[in-house]
This record gives C-alpha cells, structure tokens and sequence, in this order.
C-alpha cells in the first residue's frame, strides 16, 4: 500500500466547510502543525474540532480560532487563549467541555468499533445533564455510570514521530497523547510524521497505529514544537 | 498555619512504599519533592506516563515529554509511555493507588468542587472528573478558607460539582481531616492552629472526639 | 464443476486494489495464492497481524508467528502485529474491506450457519461471529451441495447461525450468487454447469435473469 | 517497583480452588508455560479458566484438564482435545462458548474500568440468548448490538516476550494476542516472561503493558514453545 501525499495542502484538501475533525495532541505537544497551517491556508470554515485542547493565541489550534474557522469545540480544557475566550464569551464560538478519559475513550469506542461506552466520569455533575446513567456492581459495590457515545468525525488529523507509506506509525514519548485514538476514529485520517521510512523498516511490534486505520501520510517539515510551560532546574 | 510547602509535605506521609500516584496541578505536584528517599513510588501523569521524573536541567528540555499541567519533565528507569485511553483506562479501572488534586471546594460528604466559577471563564475539567469518578485514595490539598475567610468546607458545595462522593482526606493549612459518613472528621492541627480556629473555620460538619494532635512534618 | 482451488481463483476476482482482507480457515486461506501480482493487498489475521505473508521455507518456523488457523506463517514487509482488543477493533468498525469464509448453510436473507452441529462436538465459533457481524462485505465460499446431494442455500439455515443477513456473495463448486432481498441472485454458472443444474441444487429463493455467463477463471 | 518473584510456584502460590482464572495465548502461541506447570504441580481445582483456547491433550491448558483441575472453561474455540471433548460430554466440565472478539474485549473493558460493553457479534444467534441488546445508528443506519459484561477474573496470568521488574512488558510477534488485555484485567496479574532486563532497559514508546498492571513477574525457564500447525514451503 502507498498511501503517501506530497504535503499538508494535498493530505487536508478535500476537508470540507462545516466538517468535523478531530485533532490530536495535548496542549501543544503532538500537535499536526503542518496541518494546521494548511487548514488556516485553505481557509475551511465552520468546522467542528474535537481536541483536548485549543491551542494558545498564536499556535496550535489557536491559529484556526484566529481565522475564525472553528465553529464549534469539543475539549476537556482550553485555557491559555485570550482569543478563545473573547469568542466564547460574545457567542461567536460554541463549546462543548467533556472530561479527559471520556473524549479519549469516545475515540477509542469509534476506534474499536462500539458505538456507545460507560463511564462514571461526570455522574452528579452538569456533565450528566440529559445522559442516560445506568448502575453496575464494581467490587460488589452499585457505581453509576454515564453512557457516553463514540464520536463521529468526518476527519482525523494526527501527528506521529514515525511512519511509513502503509500509514503505520510510531509516537514519541507523551506526544502519542490522544493521536492513536484518534487515528482509529476518524472516517478519513491524515497523519503527519516526522521522519517518513520505507515500508518494512518499522519494527512490526513496535507500531502503535498499524496502518489500516490511516489513509494518507506525509512528511512534515519544519516543526516548532513549541514548549507551553518550560520548567527546569539548575544542574 | 502550614504554607504550601508544609501541605505537600504533609501529603507526602500519606504515600506508601509501592504506591502509583497521580498528582494534580499547585500543590499536589509539589508533593513529589517530599516522598521519602528510598520509597518506590511511581508517578503517573494522566497524558500518558508512568514513571515521571523531576523537571529536566537547563537546556534538557523535551517538547514530546510533558506532565499533565504541560510542564517539561523527565522520566525516572523503568518508565512507560501510553496512550490516553489506556491511561484512563486505569484510573477507571482503580490501579492508580492515590490521587491527590487541588480543591475550590468539598462537602462533608465528600463532594468535591474544582472547575468551574460560574460567571467567569471557565477552562474545562480536563481529567479531574475522571479521576475523582474512579480513583480509590483520593487526597485533597486546598486552603481551609477563601481570601474572605468563608470557609472551603462545606455542608454541601456552592459551586459546579466535579464529583460527588469522592473525597477521602483533606489536608489543608489548618488541619488534616478524614471525610467520614458523618462529616469531617478532624485528625490534626497544623502547627500553632486551635481546634477552635478550626471549627471556626469549618461549615461543614466537622467531628472532634478526643485530644487532636498537632501536626508532625519535618 | 470447480474443485476447491477454482473456488479460491474466483473469489480471488473479488479482491481489489488496497484491500484489506481477513480469510478464513480452508477454502479462504487459499484465496491468498490467487492474488494478482502487484495487487497492494494486505492480509488481516485476527489473531494479532496485518500483512501476513506466504508459509515460512521448511527450518524457518517461528512458534510465535501464527495465523488465526494456528499455521506457521510468515509477514511482507509494512506489516504490524496488535492485541486481540485491537484487532477485532479494527474488524467491528469496519477498517476491513472484505472478508471472506466457509459456512454450512447459508440463507436467501443472507444468514450464515458454519460453527455447530447439534449432537456433534462443538469446537466453537472463534472469530466467525465478530466477523459476520461486522463485515462490511461478506463472500462465502462453500459446497452448494452436501455429500447426500441436499442444497445448503436455503430459504432458511436449520443449523444455528452465526450471523443474521450479512453474506453478500457466494461462490461454489457450482456457481458465483449474489444475496439480494429477494434472495440468490445468479451471476455465472461453473464451467460445465447449466443454469437448470444450479436450481435444482439450491432449495433458497434463486434469481435468474437473461443469460447467465460462465465464469473465467486463468 | 520490584515485582519479581522467584518462579512459577512462588508466583501462583496463592491461586486458591475454585478461583477464576485468565490465561493468556492463542492456541499454544503466548501461553504461560511455566505457570501452567506450576498449577498442575500444585493441584489447586475447581478453577473457571477464561482462555480462547484449551490447549492440546497433552500440552497447555490441556495439561490441568488431565488433571481434572478445570470446572468451566469460557474460551471461543476448544478443539483439538480429545480429553477435553470427553469431560465435556460426561458433563465433567462446563464450557462457555463466547465469540473470540467478544472475549478479548470483555477483558479490555475489565482494564479499562468500563463495566459494559457492545458488540454486534452474536447477534440473532444463540449467544444472545439471554442478553440485553440495543440499537444504535451505525453509518446512518440502525444496528443491534448485544451488551457484554465485563470479566472478573482473580489471577491473569500472561507470558510475555521481556520484562522489567516494575512489570512492564513487551510482547513478540503473534504471541501478543490475549495477553495485554488479560494482563490489564486481572485483580492479580502475573507475568512469566522469555527475558527479565533491569529496570530502565526496556525503551519506554515501546512497552506494550505498563508495569501498574502486573503484580508479579519472573523470568520462566524450558520454553517448549510448541507449533500446533506446522505448515512451510519448499525452498
């Protein structure tokens, strides 16, 4: 299989306004930048953008925001953007706030092919409201669950450290975050890599995304990989 | 009165030898500094880490290594990297032994407040509902009051819940309390504090049987 | 009549460019010796593998590399091996383009009986029901007829099933069927084989429109 | 972490009658060996082993069948045992056929803290029989699903390729199959392994089971590793 595009303009060019994507990465760790950059190029609006986070004012997500090409996001935090905040509060943009393990695991229900899971995560909170709940013995004890459904994204768009033209790929430390999830979920999914390898040079168990679930992959280029929060200590 | 550094101090007694712990964002990741020499304890960061290390040195920094609050860190031997679905996959499935998160406010019956002010922005829950939904320990580090002195322990929370139930210990600058089908159950007093100035703190029901001891930290 | 390899080089026709295939034990397995050169197919076996390759050369098994008939086998480069979880994943949402497996009986509805005999020894269904149940696209290939001469396309399976209105395609000793809703739909007659042979062997609703062309196989 | 234990025997030394067990492998590809040996050694009995297969008469699970040490056996495919079909029919021993997918993901879902799951296989079939089902929309259009528990084993007990001592693991090859998600589910969790490295050899992106899941692991010994079907081609 040969699933390789040139670049982020052909990956991206058949994203459609009012689409709903899904966008790996935590805060800006494991974003697809490139991707990103070719959205904000094409100009794609209205899109729906199921990420963990949405970027800060001038990276990432934020980029998007700034161009007003989101219409809606489906995050569990999106601090740290002045922008988001000013659209948010004058109804420009609408948002959709989950917890974390549950936009993690609605991917992975779309992923695995189960339309529907349960998690206890938001039982008594607002994040109940209008959710069917349903009581099981864990430990022999009744817990409460929400029944949460698996997402239902037109594109997946993801960033790997490795990959090769069969779309099998390889992350890199907390930069894998919500990227494989995501990859298994989209209908169409795009993944931006790294560094792009031949066929047969990945070790076959060492793939954390066999290609089956990706659909077009390329070679990214010029990475930022911006830090958000650099803390250090001295030697 | 303990300082936030007295908290995490006081929170880190509370850890076992063969424990895995999450660590929330403020205090909490203080926390880490102050597990004994010699203890085996694993960290888990919830965006997909076993095994975090202390920040890396100057110059060391890794934009792919990250915690939970997007800090540069480092990993300790015998780290693991995954995915956020199995990384919640076990918290939900309770193998994270401790967990230990910041608080806006909690009730006596151990409800927990921490996201959300109505009427300003709100930045999301990120993993705190799933973890308070499912942890097994969890351990609570807040300021006993508000900057008002209103207390933060109440009989039921005012603000949006991030999970009901949940709370197990409080470790504030004033006291160390259990929360117990009763309420809160007062066990220390931080150094200096009275139980009086406790009660006087405390809203929520708060039980005091017996001499409370004064807090040991080193 | 096709012997079992002209049924494997029919359904062979079937696959196209970038599939991704899941075949069965038996008749299915040969399917994999009939794929056009430079085809980019690649092969799904359940039990862990995408891009399974040819039977190992004699002195080169390796008891860790199997397929899902536990047979020795080998990968093609680009290949990737996975957990169970994973793998019927990847087959219940449907990342898989065709599979293809025996059966018993099949339906003219589309249902699938090809794991149990009442009062023989019960094996198990292994991966047949995730399969069936799933599948995007379904060929059977099977024996129209049983030894006593009985048709097994039925106008309803007397074995139990594994699967309800999922088969798409059938290709056997005698002929290539499509399930319709109104039931086998013939597509080609096996060489030899005359349109009256193939009504009289299938007790299912059976379609025939204009003329029915004899299948080409190399 | 220091989880290692001295061998098999210590391993399971607690493993109690009429315990519920998992064993990881498919057919004999990945089955802990060693343990397997230890259990017969022991002669606990009265033991509900979750495993897809049930070995062969003389190798695998087979081994405790003999032993008569297996009350039910809940796997997707029981072939290729004589001793085994014979209790089965003398109504020695109970069996519980479920779908193998259904069987790999009612582990994932006792790792992953989800009590519930769905899945379509075994729909309108006798698997059904008794379960609860439900209707979603899938690609638009309405499909059954049936809602599967998730197990609640006492032990699992996995083989893996290489360990560490904190219990994190890497598999090879086919042999993964059943093991991470069994290793994932269990309430004790114990791994036999090819080769135990020290802590801080295994490449972190590469661990397949992060060490919190596993309870206790030892470098197993004499790895028959038998082929069940040995089919090659003539060079």
């Amino acid at each position: 299989m040969n699933k390789t595009v040139k670049n982020a303009d052909e990956a991206i060019k058949d994203i459609f306004d009012n689409a709903t994507l899904m966008l790996g990465g935590f805060g800006l760790c494991g974003i697809p930048e490139n991707c990103i950059t070719a959205l904000v190029k094409k100009g794609v609006k209205g899109l729906t953008c199921i990420s963990n986070n949405a970027g800060v004012d001038d990276f990432g997500i934020g980029l998007m925001l700034k161009t007003r090409q989101v219409k809606k996001m489906i995050s569990s935090y999106v601090g740290e953007n002045a922008e988001f905040e000013r659209q948010l509060l004058s109804g420009e943009l609408e948002v959709e706030l989950i917890p974390q393990g549950t936009l993690a695991t609605r991917c992975l229900a779309a992923g695995y092919g189960m339309p529907a899971v349960f998690t206890p995560a938001g039982v008594g909170t607002e994040v109940a409201i209008g959710k069917e709940s349903r009581k099981f013995l864990v430990e022999g004890v009744e817990k409460e669950f929400l029944m949460e459904m698996a997402f239902d994204a037109d594109f997946a768009i993801v960033k790997a450290w490795k990959g090769d033209p069969h779309g099998n790929l390889i992350f890199r430390e907390t930069a894998r975050n919500f990227n494989p999830m995501m990859a298994m979920a989209g209908k169409i999914t795009i993944a931006e890599v790294e560094e792009l390898v031949p066929a047969g040079t990945l070790e076959p168990d060492q793939i954390h995304t066999p290609g089956i679930y990706v659909h077009r992959i390329f070679q990214g280029a010029n990475y930022e990989k911006r830090i958000e929060q650099r803390t250090v200590r001295k030697k | 009165m303990l300082d936030k550094i007295g908290i995490a101090k006081r929170i880190a007694k509370e850890i076992k030898d063969g424990y895995y712990v999450n660590l929330g964002i403020g205090i909490p990741t203080l926390v880490a500094n102050y597990i004994p020499q010699g203890m085996n304890v694993v960290l888990q960061s919830e965006n997909g880490l076993l095994g975090m290390g202390p920040f890396p040195f100057e110059g060391e920094e890794d934009p792919d290594l990250i915690n939970a609050g997007k800090q540069t860190i480092t990993t300790v031997p015998g780290s693991a990297f995954f995915d956020s679905a199995m990384s919640f996959g076990m918290i939900r499935s309770r193998k994270v032994d401790l967990t230990i998160l910041g608080a806006m406010e909690v009730a006596d019956n151990g409800d927990i407040a921490n996201w959300k002010i109505p009427g300003k922005m709100v930045k999301g829950m990120g993993g705190a509902m799933d973890l308070v939904a499912s942890a097994k320990n969890i351990i609570v580090a807040m300021q006993h009051v508000n900057k008002a002195g209103e207390s933060k322990l109440l009989p039921k929370c005012e603000l949006p819940l991030t999970g009901v139930n949940c709370v197990k210990k409080i470790v504030t600058e004033l006291a160390v309390l259990d929360v117990t089908p009763q309420g809160f159950k007062l066990l220390e007093r931080a150094p200096g504090v009275s139980v009086e100035e406790i009660k006087k703190a405390t809203l929520g029901r708060l039980i005091v049987e017996g001499e409370i001891p004064e807090m040991v930290i080193d």
